[in-house]
C-alpha cells in the first residue's frame, strides 16, 4: 500500500498544529521563529502533496517561493532578536511590552 | 535485482575503502611535504621514508584515553565528530571517478563507476549535503563548553555560509554550460570541447579558493587557528573522536579535489583519448586519481606557503571578492549560452 | 561591416561612461588608453564601414536601432543614415577627432588625474554627440546630437571652471547657442506640422509629393534652420561666443571650435539642401550672412594679439565662406571647404597649442617671436596649414576656397534667381576677405615664429619642441592639409581635360547644386584663379612688409596712429559684445527689474491689502471658532478619549496574545469557509 | 516499501517536531528541527519532488538553521525563563487552538476526495525553473525584491550605531 494524499495532508496538519503550539506557547523568541518555520514547512508539504494530486508543477513552484519568503523572514526575525537581546539582555517576548499603553 | 545490489554494494565498499585509505596517505604526504617545504626531514623512523608513520599515529590515537571533559553536553559532544565523518563520506558518493567503458560485472554495467553520480539532481545533492558539514564543527564547538571551541564554531559557521554562496554560484556556471544537474553529464559535456576551467576561468578560481575555505584549510583555517584559539572547535577532543575530525578534514579535501576535477577539469577524461574495455577503465581511473592527486598536493603546498587570513579579511574576500567574481562568471556564461557559443 | 555602424557611436559613449565612472580611480595612463582607445576603435569601425560603403555606388544606407517615439501615427526611430554626405563628415570627424585625442594625451598631461579623466570623458562624449549629429537619419536625432555637441562645448569651454571668465565663456556659448537652437527646434516642429514627419528622407519625399505645400513652407523652414546654423556655426549676429570659447583647452578649440562642431551648421544646410533649393530668398539670406561674416570677422582678426583669438576669428570668417558657397547653391563646394578646413584649421590650432605649451601658457603674440629655431616641426606644419588657409596653390584651401568663389561668381554672372548683382557684390567681398585672410595669417606666422623672442628670460629658457605625441598629429594633419584638396580639383584647373571634380560627383546625389546652367568660360575661370592667388600673395607681401625684418611692427603702429578711431574700433571687435551687453543683456535685466518693480509695488500692494482684510475677518471668525467650533471639537475629543481608554486594553502587550488572536481569526475564517462550502 | 519509509519518516518528523517546540535548550530545538526537515525532505522525495527535496535540505538545514545556531551561539544560548509569569489563558487557548488546527486538518484530509494520483510530474529542475521564469516571473521578481528588503532590513537592525 502506498501512502495517498490523505496521509501527507494529515502529516502536514500535525506539523502545522505542533508549530502553531510552539508559536503560541513558547516565550523564547527563537522557539517562536522555529515554530513559524515548522508551520511553513507543513504548508510546503501540503502544497507538494496537492501538486502531486493534480499532476502539475504549480505547487512545487509555490514551495520555492515559500522557501524564499522563509529565508527573508528568518533573516529579519533573527536580526530583530539580536537587536532585542542587545537592548534587554533577554529574548523573552513577554518583556516586549514597552510600547503598551 | 540481486546482482545489481551486489554490484552497487561492491562499488560502495571499494569507494569507502579508497576514501579511508586516502586519509593516512594524505597525512604522510602532508607531513613529508611540510618538511620538504620547511627544509627538514619529517617523519623518517617508522618504515622507509617514514611511510608507516600514519599507521603508528592511528594506533596511538586509538589507544589514547577517550576523555569527556566536565560540563560538556555529552550527547552533542559525542555526535559532532560522527556527523563530520558521516557527511564527508556522503558527499563523495556522487563523484563519477572513472568511465565504465562498457565493462560489466555479473552482467551489470559498471556505469560511470558510481551509483549516485547518475542521480538526476547530483550537483544539488552535493551542495545540499556539503552544506551540512558545518553542523559537525558548530556542534563540536558548542558542546565542548569551552570559549575557544565556541569561537571556532562561530567562525566556522559564518565562514562556511559565506563561502558556500560563492562556491554554489561557481557551480551554477558549470550547470548552466552543461544544461544538466547530473555529474556524469558534466564530465561527458567536457570531453568534446575545452575543459570548463578554460572558458570559466573565473569560476574555476572562485571554486578553488572557496574549496580551501570550505575545508577549513590554511589560509582559511580560522576555525582552528592554533595560535589564536588553541585548536578551535576540537580543542577538547582526544583519541578516536579527534581522529574522526582529522579524517573528515582529509576526506573533505579528497571530495573537494574530486569535485574540482569533475566540474572543471574534465573528470576522468583526457582530451583525444578514447579507450574501450578494461584498459579504458583503468586509464580513466588513473587519469582521475592523477588529477585529484595534483589538487591534494596543491592543498598541502598552499598550507605550508601562505599565512592565515585575519577574520575581517576573510569576510571581505568572501563577500567583496569571490561573490562578485562568481556572479560575473555566471553572467558571462549566461551570455555565452544565450548567444549559443558552443565552446563555453 | 555596415550593420556594425552603431559601434561608431557606441565606442565613444562607452568611453565616456567608463571614464566618468572611474574618474577617481583611473590614473593618467588608463585614462589616456580608454579615451584614445575608444576614439581609435570608432575610427577603425568608421574606416571599415566606409570601405564597405565605397562598393555601394552611393546608395543611402539606413540602420534603425529601435523605435524611439511612437505616439499615434507619429513615429520617430533612432536610426542612422549613411550616404555620401554623412560619409565625408564621418570620415573627417573620426580622423581629426582621433588625432586630437592623441594630441591631448600630451597637451593635458599636467592636469590632475581627475581632471584628465573628466577631460577625456567630455571629449569622448563630444565624439558621440557629433557622430550622432552626422549620422542621424531624422531631424530629431540630429537635434539630439546638435544639443549634445552644444553641451560638450559648454562643458569643455568651462573646463577650467574655477576661473570665473572660463565659466562665463562657457555660459555665453551655451546661451547664444540656445538662441540658434530655438530656430532649429521651431523648424522641426513646423516640419512635423506641415509634412507629418521629421525623417529626412521622408521629408524630402513629402516635399516632392506636394510641391504646393513645399513652396509655401520652404522659406520659413529654411530660414529657421539657418537661424540654428548661425548659432552653431558662429555667423552674424550670433558669432560672439566663438572667440570667447577659446577659454577652453586648445585641443578643444581645435576639435570643437574649428574642425567639427562649428561646421555642423554647414552640414545641416547641406543635409537639408532640398529645402533650400526651393527657396531663393533663403539662399540669398544664407549667402549674404556668410559673405558679410567672412569679411567682418577677417577685419577683426587683423588687430587681435592673442594667437588663439586670431584663429577663432579666422574660423568665423572661413565658416562665412562656407555659407557663402552654400548660399550660392554650391553645397558640395561648401562641404568641400568644410572638409579641407577641418584639416588645416585643426593643424593651426594644434600648432598654436604647441606654441602656447612651449611658452608656458602665454597666448599673446607680442610676447613671442623667433620660435622657428626652437620648434622646427611645429613651425613647418603651421606654415603648411597657413599656406593652405591663405589659398596658395597645391595646398588644400586653395582648391576649396577657389571653388566657392568660382561658384559665387558664376551665380552672379548667371543671375541666379534674379539676384545676380548681389551675388557679384558678395563675390567682391569674398575676394577682399581672401586678401585679409592671407594678411592676418602671415601676421601670425611672422609675429610668432620670426624675429627676436620678446618674452621673459625665464620663458625663453623653457622653450622646447613638444613631445612626439603632440607633434605627430600635427604632421599628419599638415599632410592632410596638402592632399585633401586634390579630391576636389575643379574642371577648369585641368583645362577641362577631364571632369575631375570627384567631390562634387560624390555629393551630387545627396546635395545637388542649385545652378542656372550658366557656365563661365575657361578663360574667365583661370582669370579668377589668377586673381585670387594674386590677392593672397599680395596679402602675404603686405604682412611681410609690416611684420618682418628689423622694422617689424613699426608700420602697423604708424597705421594705427594715423587712424586711431578706426584701429580702436577694429581692435575692440566693433564693440559688438558691448552693444549686445547694452541692448540685449541690459534690456533683459531692465525688463527683469521692471517686472520686479511691478511685483513689489502693485502685486505686493494688492496682496498686503488683501492680507489686512483677511486679518480683520480672521479675528471675527476666531471668536466664532473659539466658542462654537472648539466647543464641538472638544466634545468629540472627549468622546474619543473615553473610548480609547476602554479600547486600549486591546493592546495588552503580550506579543503571543496577538498571535493567538490571529490564529483565532484564521480558524474562524476557515470554519466559515468550510461551513459555507467554498473551501473544498 | 514506500509505505514503510513514509511511516518511519512521518513518526520521526512528528516526534522531532514535538521536541523542537518543547525542549528548553535552543540548540536541541534547532537540531531536532533539522531532523524534522530531513523527514519532510524524504516526504518530498516520496512525492516525486527530488529537486525540492535537495533544495529543502540546502536551504533549511544547510543555511537557515545554521543561521539559527549561529545566532544562538552569538547570544550565548539564552534559555528563556519559562517560569515566572503564568499565563493560564494563553496556554489553554494556545493548546486548544493547536488542537483545533490539527483536528480540522485531519478531518479535512479524511473527508476529501482522494483521486488516483495524476500522471506523476517529475520535479525536474528544468521544468520548475521554466515555470518560475515564465508563468510566475512576476512573483519571482517580487521575491527578489523581498529578499533585498529583508537583507537591508536585517543589516539596519543589527548595525551598531556609533
Amino acid at each position: 500500500m502506498a501512502p495517498t494524499i490523505s496521509h501527507f495532508v494529515i502529516l502536514a496538519a500535525l506539523l502545522l498544529g505542533i508549530g502553531a503550539a510552539g508559536v503560541l506557547l513558547r516565550r523564547s523568541g527563537i522557539a517562536i521563529l522555529l515554530g513559524i518555520e515548522l508551520m511553513l514547512n507543513a504548508g510546503n508539504l501540503a502544497l507538494v502533496a496537492f501538486a502531486r494530486q493534480h499532476g502539475n508543477l504549480e505547487g512545487q513552484v509555490f514551495v520555492f517561493f515559500t522557501m524564499a519568503v522563509a529565508a527573508a523572514e528568518v533573516a529579519v526575525g533573527l536580526a530583530l532578536l539580536v537587536a532585542i537581546y542587545r537592548r534587554q539582555q533577554s529574548i523573552d517576548v513577554d518583556r516586549l511590552s514597552v510600547m503598551r499603553w | 535485482m540481486g546482482a545489481e545490489l551486489i554490484v552497487i554494494a561492491g562499488k560502495l565498499i571499494v569507494l569507502a575503502t579508497l576514501l579511508l585509505t586516502a586519509v593516512p596517505v594524505m597525512v604522510w604526504v602532508e607531513r613529508r611535504g611540510a618538511a620538504f617545504i620547511q627544509d627538514r626531514l619529517g617523519p623518517n623512523r617508522v618504515g622507509p621514508w617514514g611511510i608507516i608513520q600514519p599507521i603508528a599515529d592511528s594506533v596511538k590515537l586509538l589507544f589514547k584515553e577517550d576523555l569527556t571533559p566536565a560540563g560538556v553536553n555529552r550527547w552533542l559532544y559525542f555526535l559532532a565528530p560522527m556527523i563530520s565523518v558521516f557527511i564527508a563520506m556522503l558527499t563523495f558518493i556522487v563523484v563519477p571517478f572513472g568511465d565504465g567503458c562498457g565493462v560489466t560485472i555479473l552482467g551489470q554495467p559498471l556505469g560511470s563507476l558510481m551509483v549516485a553520480s547518475e542521480l538526476e539532481v547530483g550537483v544539488l545533492y552535493l551542495l545540499a549535503i556539503s552544506s551540512l558539514g558545518v553542523y559537525g564543527i558548530v556542534l563540536a564547538g558548542w558542546s565542548s563548553n569551552n570559549k575557544y571551541s565556541l569561537l571556532g564554531g562561530l567562525r566556522a559557521s559564518a565562514q562556511l555560509i559565506s563561502y558556500e554562496l560563492s562556491m554554489a554560484l561557481a557551480v551554477l556556471g558549470v550547470i548552466l554550460a552543461t544544461g544538466s544537474l547530473r555529474l556524469d553529464e558534466v564530465v561527458a559535456a567536457q570531453s568534446g570541447k575545452l575543459w570548463n576551467a578554460v572558458p570559466q576561468f573565473l569560476g574555476f578560481v572562485v571554486f578553488v579558493v572557496a574549496a580551501f575555505a570550505e575545508t577549513n584549510r590554511l589560509p582559511f583555517d580560522l576555525a582552528e587557528a592554533e595560535t589564536e584559539l588553541v585548536a578551535g572547535y576540537h580543542v577538547e577532543y582526544s583519541s578516536m573522536k579527534f581522529a574522526a575530525f582529522m579524517m573528515s578534514e582529509y576526506m573533505n579535501m579528497v571530495t573537494v579535489s574530486a569535485l574540482l576535477v569533475t566540474l572543471f577539469l574534465g573528470g576522468s577524461t583526457l582530451p583525444g583519448v578514447h579507450l574501450e574495455g578494461w584498459l579504458g577503465l583503468v586509464v580513466s581511473l588513473a587519469v582521475f586519481l592523477g588529477k585529484v592527486a595534483f589538487f591534494m598536493w596543491l592543498f598541502v603546498w598552499v598550507r605550508w606557503s601562505l599565512p592565515r587570513f585575519r577574520y575581517d579579511q576573510l569576510m571581505r574576500l568572501g563577500w567583496k571578492g569571490l561573490l562578485p567574481l562568481a556572479t560575473v562568471n555566471l553572467v558571462l556564461v549566461a551570455v555565452g549560452v544565450a548567444r549559443g557559443w558552443t565552446w563555453i | 561591416m555596415l550593420n556594425l555602424l552603431w559601434l561608431v557611436l557606441a565606442f565613444p559613449l562607452a568611453g565616456t561612461c567608463l571614464l566618468l565612472a572611474g574618474a577617481r580611480r583611473l590614473g593618467h595612463r588608463a585614462t589616456a588608453a580608454i579615451g584614445v582607445g575608444s576614439a581609435g576603435l570608432s575610427l577603425l569601425v568608421t574606416l571599415g564601414a566606409l570601405v564597405s560603403y565605397a562598393g555601394m555606388h552611393g546608395e543611402v544606407v539606413t540602420q534603425t536601432l529601435y523605435r524611439w517615439i511612437a505616439a499615434g501615427n507619429f513615429t520617430v526611430d533612432l536610426s542612422l543614415r549613411l550616404d555620401s554626405l554623412s560619409a565625408v563628415m564621418l570620415f573627417f570627424v573620426t580622423v581629426v577627432g582621433f588625432l586630437i585625442h592623441v594630441y591631448s594625451v600630451g597637451y593635458m598631461h599636467d592636469e590632475a588625474a581627475t581632471a584628465y579623466a573628466r577631460y577625456f570623458a567630455y571629449l569622448n562624449l563630444f565624439m558621440f554627440a557629433m557622430l550622432t549629429l552626422v549620422l542621424g537619419a531624422n531631424l530629431l536625432v540630429v537635434f539630439v546630437g546638435w544639443e549634445g555637441v552644444g553641451l560638450c562645448s559648454y562643458l569643455l569651454i568651462g573646463f577650467y571652471f574655477e576661473k570665473d571668465w572660463c565659466a562665463a565663456a562657457g555660459k555665453k556659448a551655451f546661451i547664444v547657442n540656445r538662441i540658434g537652437d530655438f530656430g532649429f527646434l521651431l523648424a522641426i516642429v513646423i516640419a512635423f506640422k506641415a509634412f507629418g514627419t521629421v525623417d529626412i528622407a521622408g521629408l524630402q519625399a513629402a516635399m516632392a509629393a506636394d510641391p504646393e505645400a513645399a513652396g509655401r513652407w520652404a522659406t520659413v523652414l529654411a530660414v529657421l534652420l539657418f537661424v540654428g546654423a548661425t548659432g552653431k556655426s558662429a555667423q552674424l549676429p550670433l558669432y560672439v561666443w566663438l572667440p570667447d570659447a577659446m577659454a577652453g583647452p586648445t585641443p578643444v578649440s581645435a576639435l570643437i571650435h574649428a574642425a567639427t562642431m562649428v561646421t555642423a551648421g554647414v552640414y545641416m544646410v547641406a543635409r537639408t539642401s532640398f529645402i533650400y533649393a526651393l527657396s531663393p530668398t533663403a539662399l540669398l539670406v544664407v549667402a549674404v550672412v556668410g559673405g558679410v561674416t567672412a569679411v567682418f570677422a577677417a577685419t577683426i582678426g587683423l588687430a587681435q594679439n592673442d594667437i588663439k583669438k586670431v584663429l577663432a576669428y579666422s574660423t568665423v570668417s572661413q565658416l562665412g565662406y562656407m555659407f557663402l558657397g552654400a548660399g550660392a547653391g554650391a553645397f558640395a563646394a561648401a562641404i568641400f571647404h568644410v572638409f579641407t578646413h577641418a584639416f588645416f584649421k585643426a593643424c593651426l590650432f594644434l600648432g598654436a597649442g604647441s606654441v602656447i605649451h612651449a611658452c608656458g601658457g602665454e597666448q599673446d603674440m607680442r610676447k613671442m617671436g623667433g620660435l622657428k629655431s626652437h620648434m622646427k616641426a611645429t613651425y613647418w606644419t603651421f606654415l603648411v596649414a597657413t599656406l593652405a588657409l591663405a589659398g596658395i596653390p597645391i595646398f588644400a584651401g586653395f582648391f576649396s576656397k577657389d571653388e566657392i568663389l568660382a561658384k559665387v561668381f558664376a551665380a552672379g554672372v548667371g543671375n541666379l534667381h534674379g539676384y545676380g548683382t548681389v551675388y557679384l557684390g558678395l563675390w567682391g567681398l569674398g575676394v577682399v576677405g581672401a586678401f585679409l585672410t592671407a594678411f592676418y595669417m602671415f601676421r601670425v606666422v611672422y609675429m610668432t615664429f620670426h624675429g627676436e623672442y620678446r618674452g621673459s628670460a625665464e620663458q625663453r629658457h623653457h622653450l622646447h619642441e613638444s613631445p612626439g605625441v603632440m607633434v605627430w598629429p600635427l604632421r599628419i594633419l599638415a599632410g592632410g592639409s596638402v592632399v585633401a584638396g586634390l579630391l576636389g580639383v575643379s574642371k577648369a584647373m585641368v583645362f577641362d581635360w577631364f571632369d575631375s571634380n570627384w567631390f562634387e560627383h560624390l555629393l551630387h546625389p545627396v546635395a545637388p547644386a542649385v545652378t542656372v546652367g550658366h557656365h563661365v568660360s575657361l578663360g574667365v575661370e583661370w582669370g579668377l584663379i589668377v586673381l585670387s592667388v594674386g590677392v593672397a600673395v599680395a596679402g602675404i607681401w603686405l604682412a611681410k612688409r609690416f611684420y618682418f625684418g628689423p622694422e617689424a611692427g613699426a608700420v602697423p603702429a604708424r597705421v594705427a596712429a594715423a587712424w586711431p578711431r578706426l584701429y580702436r574700433t577694429v581692435a575692440n571687435k566693433y564693440w559688438v559684445d558691448e552693444i549686445y551687453d547694452a541692448t540685449v543683456v541690459d534690456g533683459t535685466m531692465m525688463l527683469a527689474r521692471g517686472s520686479w518693480e511691478v511685483d513689489a509695488r502693485v502685486v505686493d500692494g494688492v496682496v498686503n491689502g488683501t492680507a489686512l482684510g483677511t486679518r480683520g475677518s480672521a479675528f471675527a471668525s476666531g471668536l466664532f471658532d473659539l466658542h462654537i467650533v472648539d466647543g464641538l471639537v472638544n466634545k468629540i475629543a472627549d468622546a474619543y478619549q473615553w473610548a480609547s481608554v476602554k479600547l486600549r486594553r486591546l493592546q495588552w502587550g503580550v506579543v503571543q496574545g496577538y498571535a493567538l488572536a490571529m490564529v483565532v481569526g484564521f480558524v474562524l475564517v476557515l470554519a466559515a469557509a468550510l461551513w459555507l462550502g467554498h473551501a473544498v | 516499501m514506500v509505505m514503510t519509509v513514509f511511516v518511519v519518516a512521518a513518526v520521526l518528523a512528528i516526534v522531532s517536531a514535538l521536541v523542537a517546540v518543547s525542549h528548553r535548550d535552543p540548540v536541541i530545538n534547532v537540531l531536532s528541527l533539522v531532523v524534522t526537515f530531513f523527514c519532510v525532505a524524504v516526504n518530498f522525495a516520496l512525492l516525486g519532488a527530488n529537486f525540492l527535496a535537495a533544495a529543502q535540505i540546502l536551504v533549511y538545514a544547510g543555511a537557515l538553521l545554521v543561521l539559527f545556531l549561529f545566532v544562538i551561539m552569538l547570544l550565548g544560548a539564552p534559555q528563556a525563563p519559562e517560569s515566572g509569569l503564568h499565563r493560564p489563558v494563553q496556554k489553554t487557548a494556545g493548546l486548544a487552538l493547536a488542537a483545533i488546527v490539527i483536528i480540522g486538518g485531519v478531518l479535512l484530509a479524511l473527508t476529501m476526495k482522494v483521486l488516483p494520483p495524476a500522471s506523476p510530474v517529475t520535479g525536474d529542475a528544468r521544468e520548475i525553473g521554466k515555470a518560475m521564469l515564465t508563468t510566475h516571473a512576476f512573483s519571482f521578481e517580487l521575491i527578489s525584491v523581498l529578499l533585498l528588503a529583508a537583507m537591508v532590513g536585517a543589516l539596519m537592525l543589527v548595525k551598531r550605531k556609533h
